[in-house]
């Protein structure tokens, strides 16, 4: 057992923080609107930025152009750009599709696409969620038909990140509807710029436009974009999500929030000429969300650690997504009640001061115990695979 | 005890169910939270039209002479459909205090104007540090031969860009005291700004300088705010309150139908036995706060002056605060992603339930008090 | 909506609290120990003098001997009672087995027994729960088999209260074991000085010895003690259920405490010289913990009143069974925390002072959450009966 | 960054969950919350022959010259087993501060004997008003010209009626200092009278009426007692804590085992969904409150002196206290009324549990360590 990082580890940290001292805009807040072009190009210029370090794949196999780092430098890669709600960290093409293909694509897939990923190149999105499907993933019934050596796709998926700004997309369909229904779904690589697809931004209840609904209409792709085999794409998807929670992200997110709402306090005077952090009962609520951070930090570190062991942590990365997008919640919450009517401002305009800021911030992070396997689903998760609790 | 509803309140609440469902659907609460001044005129002459702004009004001035116990009824349905416009702030907040600390030409002058809808009455009650607390204010009174001279600011008044009049607190030589604005008309110069806030209600930061009232301006006797203040919080706590459990009621409603009709996993998530416990905690959560609500109104109508009645109203207001947030979180969680789409009116519920719990004293303000007076 | 007693309910409070002045023992600090030979001499003393003023069965009927006093009027004498921890509040009697007899009771069985119950005659007590029937009481298996004009019953009912003094049980047994299982159950009255019966103390986690096992080995009763007809006994017991959960005793119980617990922080002084409740944290909790009560209170009394009403409050009762029985729990779980190292005393000798005896009422009332119908079961309720949730 | 346990840890971890699960059965524990001094010295012997009394004492003091971090691996399954006697008190705080304060004379009287567990030592951390605080005192020692002379009550004391040694803060004209004070052998009146405690451990107050020591008692410098106070409270909270998740670890296993094999309704209770959640927030909270646990007990092992490691001892008890809490009642909940029967093994769990959050520092005390050094 131990607790703090290695010297290596130490020093790639203070590499990143240099590397976003230098790069991020002055007096940067964040987060990046990529919906503005203005964000757009910032997105763009900083996954460039960190393709030419090498950073977006450093977890890949040097055969692929990686630097084969440990999950524990990734981890404090996500943590850091995180914590500084820094855009350009991809993760649709390096954390998602990028292994995907390494595992399960064609040695012509591979040239085609890893490469550009790993430069900054493509952008692409992920075409999973559908209106219906929800948790439940798998009654997905966006159908591609296999016409010779086309598949032509009809139906919708919801939900989809930078649909609006990505070249490509890597999708789940359903190429046979009579089969059990985890076996008729195949992963294809698709043009955005296909015709029949249309883009429909979906805006979220902070008011930004951070999803969208794309629809399909008799969109052709050809037969070399399917990855894996034909009615296999569940077994090519799953092979990937366990890992790919994210959950530091929540983490850095709450830690974040919880130091503004902390400077917040120390530098805002009541009425009365005191500081708003000199009352104790606000300090000891800072206090306890500071400890439940921390509960959400070291379990997400332990999932880092154990994949460096070699062991897949599935129950510990359900652990870490419901400890620490309730505390990034609960954070934003008191922060909300402590600020009071200030805290209530909701304008479009940009606000650097907190209380101009921070519900906008709650409202988004509303999602959080909801995306990626709600957090019901997590504790199922737990009590099926962790726990071995009967299903009936 | 009697939990049920009596004959004209039953009438209250069925018609205000009836009209707001046909005069305040969604498409109309949104566009007015995108509306600078937070309602229309039409919209406000027909609530007048209803009598429901008089409702708390003595007849001899206009109103129904109906008692907080009959508002907490229409105020649960004008909750329930998220209704905009300054009810609260005008027909019970406003009129309560002018009711009870006016002159008899202050009454004559305001309360049949509030009844009609003519006259836009609001509370600052909001201190200048943000807090619910209305006694940090910059506001001076200075008293000269021909009345007062006010300057200095008060923030997030409430409506304070329609408004005909608005009480404010400020400080005289003889302590806090009550002043009855007419800040459309006021000599001297009162800045506005409108701040567009979460709730989609406006509230406003209203700058008075060198404002010149005469010496009968004062609501109650000059030093003798604190009790207006109080008398003001007491109402607006309970009306908010009620109008909170209102919302988180339809809330569960709208949760409960949700989950019946979405189906994952080949059934509805209604029947998965952790959305039937969620639901469960919801409902029991909406009793809860409601009967806590509705005595507070009984409280106020039967004895609104008692310390008693002030801890009954501290609960209310402390439960709504507590408990609806619970319920709109879990209404988020039940809902899954389509609750995160601005197009989805949940958000609407929620905006109004978070800003709510800061007017009237927030969650701590109230807790605090029931601790002192333990 | 009106939220205050009337005048005759007020009178009838002020009625109780001066004949508990009178009755119970001098600084009467409570509860009850009916095991001890003592306790139960006091129990039979109150019990009678409740009966004597007709107070135990005022709710019945007229023609029964009864006062048909409102439900309301009922709720404050248990309010009172349970507040003042007060013995002699008999149930089984005259709430649960008395109204069934009323309504389907032969007339022999009617005479025989409800008179009797009224004057606080025979102690009676309640054999429903088996060891494997837990919360799915329809599951139960000791058998009563029909021989000629007798049953003879086998098998164990369990968390008995009061079997060590009872006279007679009022019982449900399995008479067909082919039957569906809510079918074969019939209702019957057993005289536990029976040959066959033996009756095993369980002792609770506060060291108290609250319930009991209670074992039938051929134990015969003659088939005039059937209540309501053969295998109909589930219908028998099940009406009167719903009314009977006692939750006004948990709010009573959480008042008490919680009163105990200010009084406690009012009167005792930190090493510092302040008193504890000068603490403002300490007051905080306490009013919050009071709200919780209100709470609880008002959905009981609202039970009540639906009852005055006519309306039968199955979704509320479980409410305030849930809200009452968790108010309850949170109180003595704060008062526990409170008290610290004296709050942790727990020697077996009386102790007037809250810190010798607050960790073992902490203990006893751990069951309030799961007798009676688990507060999931009460939830279920809730979204069955009062949401109409789909069961599949 | 290493969550796992080296090879060291893996074999005190297997040698003690097998020692345990032999010698510290519910029996045994059973009948030592019965007896008045809570363990037995055939049992406390074989624990000193194992070498766990000595495991952080310096080899050259008789002890194997271990860290907290390994300690803590013991003191996990001691928790989980529930083991009874002095182990924290004797060979983890006593022996943390006569390492550290202590002058050479005082460690060789003292160490090798608490090693083998000849002696035991305890330290005296409650206040006489009964809070965590240990400095609420009205022990007095008086400076004379050969020592000094105490007088006074310490309260709680835990297993003081076994105890060789005491370590006791004192008021003296310098300020607090702490005394080594060897309670059977002492000149004066030492009144030692045992409680019967929640935990099954004995406390005892003791009562000390002039009572002379040489001036060599004193553990550290007189007057510098705080800082023999925090390292006590530290290592006290640190080996609370990892025994508290330990416990906590047993009661969630013992508890998934139950619902797996309870039927109700026609499956295992552990098949309904509810039930699923309680047992996957149970998980989650160990695994919280372990991470957290031995963090501290890295941070004691690595920098005790540092402010950064008070607060992560703070966090780590504050943590335990809260979600132990939980657990221990989520268990009781999915129990039902077995649980609530003495017969049960699991009241024995929630009586430690509970009554381990009272030591070496409360949940508020904790709480109040991290906000005033926010």
């Amino acid at each position: 057992m131990w607790f703090e990082f290695n010297d290596e580890e130490l020093a790639f940290r203070e590499e990143l923080r240099e590397f976003l001292d230098d790069e991020l805009p002055d007096g940067w807040i964040g987060p990046n609107d990529e919906s503005s072009d203005e964000g757009w190009a910032l997105y763009k210029r900083m996954r460039k930025a960190l393709a030419d370090r090498g950073w977006l794949t450093m977890t890949w196999p040097k055969e692929y152009g990686g630097q084969e780092a440990s999950p524990m430098i990734s981890l404090i890669f996500a943590e850091e750009m995180s914590y500084r709600r820094a855009p350009g960290n991809d993760r649709f093409g390096t954390r998602m599709l990028g292994p995907t293909l390494m595992h399960f694509g064609t040695e012509e897939q591979k040239r085609k696409y890893l490469p550009d990923i790993a430069q900054g190149g493509l952008q692409w999105c992920q075409g999973y969620s559908e209106p219906n499907t929800g948790s439940d993933l798998a009654s997905l019934q966006t159908f591609a038909e296999l016409r010779g050596d086309e598949f032509v796709i009809n139906g919708s998926k919801i939900w989809t990140s930078l649909a609006h700004r990505a070249d490509m997309m890597f999708m789940l369909v359903r190429t046979d509807r009579e089969a059990e229904r985890h076996s008729g779904i195949t992963f294809l690589l698709v043009d955005m710029k296909s015709p029949g697809i249309q883009v429909n931004p979906i805006i979220n209840i902070a008011g930004a436009h951070s999803f969208n609904q794309v629809m399909f209409d008799d969109v052709h792709v050809p037969i070399e974009n399917m990855v894996g085999e034909l009615n296999d794409g569940w077994n090519v998807a799953m092979n990937l999500l366990n890992f790919e929670r994210g959950n530091i992200d929540y983490v850095s997110w709450a830690q974040r929030s919880w130091e503004e709402i902390r400077d917040y306090a120390a530098t805002t005077r009541r009425f009365d000429g005191s500081l708003m952090i000199d009352d104790m009962k606000v300090r000891r609520r800072l206090a306890e969300l500071e400890a439940e951070i921390e509960m959400a930090r070291y379990i997400t570190y332990e999932v880092a650690w154990l994949q460096t062991q070699g062991y897949p942590p599935s129950t510990e990365a359900s652990m870490c997504k419901i400890a620490a997008t309730e505390a990034n919640c609960a954070v934003l919450d008191f922060g909300v009640e402590l600020l009071g009517m200030p805290g209530l401002i909701d304008d479009p305009d940009e606000h650097e001061d907190l209380a101009g800021r921070i519900f906008k911030m709650r409202m988004y992070q509303t999602s959080g115990p909801i995306l990626a396997g709600t957090n019901e689903i997590q504790k199922n998760i737990i009590a099926y695979r962790g726990l071995e609790l009967p299903r009936r | 005890m009697d939990f049920g509803l009596n004959e004209t309140q039953e009438l209250i609440r069925a018609s205000a169910a009836e009209f707001l469902a046909d005069r305040s659907p969604s498409d109309f609460v949104r566009a007015m939270a995108e509306d600078e001044r937070g309602y229309t005129d039409d919209f406000w002459q027909e609530i007048g039209e209803l009598a429901w702004l008089g409702l708390t009004i003595p007849e001899v001035h206009g109103g129904s002479g109906m008692d907080m116990i009959d508002m907490s009824v229409l105020l649960n349905e004008w909750g329930a459909a998220l209704a905009p416009g300054p009810l609260v702030e005008s027909a019970v907040v406003s009129a309560a205090a002018i009711n009870k600390f006016g002159t008899e030409t202050q009454k004559q002058e305001w309360l049949p104007a509030i009844a009609t809808g003519q006259t836009i009455a609001v509370p600052s009650l909001t201190g200048i540090d943000g807090s619910t607390n209305p006694n940090a204010t910059n506001l001076r009174a200075a008293e000269t031969t021909n009345g007062y001279v006010l300057s200095g600011t008060t923030r997030f008044v409430p409506y304070g860009n329609s408004a005909d009049l608005a009480l404010i607190p400020a400080e005289t030589d003889t302590g806090t005291t009550i002043f009855a604005l007419p800040i459309k008309t006021a000599e001297g110069t009162v800045n506005i700004t409108p701040l567009k806030m979460a709730s989609g209600a406006p509230a406003t930061d209203i700058e008075l300088n060198e404002v010149v009232v005469p010496s009968a301006s004062t609501l109650g006797n000059p030093g003798e705010g604190q009790d207006v203040i109080d008398h003001m919080t007491l109402h607006g706590a309970t009306a908010r309150a009620t109008q909170m459990v209102g919302a988180g009621s339809a809330v569960t409603d709208r949760t409960i139908d949700y989950v019946k009709e979405r189906r994952q996993f080949g059934r509805p998530i209604g029947a998965f036995q952790v959305i039937q416990h969620y639901m469960a905690d919801m409902a029991t959560k909406v009793k809860s706060a409601q009967h806590l609500a509705n005595r507070a109104a009984w409280a106020l109508a039967t004895n609104a002056d008692s310390p008693q009645s002030s801890r009954i109203v501290n609960q209310a207001k402390w439960t709504a605060n507590t408990l609806m947030h619970d319920i709109v979180w879990t209404a988020h969680q039940s809902h899954g992603a389509i609750g995160f789409t601005w197009e989805h009116d949940l958000h609407l519920y929620t905006r109004r339930i978070l800003s709510w719990r800061a007017d009237y004293g927030d969650t701590e303000t109230h807790l605090e008090n029931l601790a002192r007076t333990l």
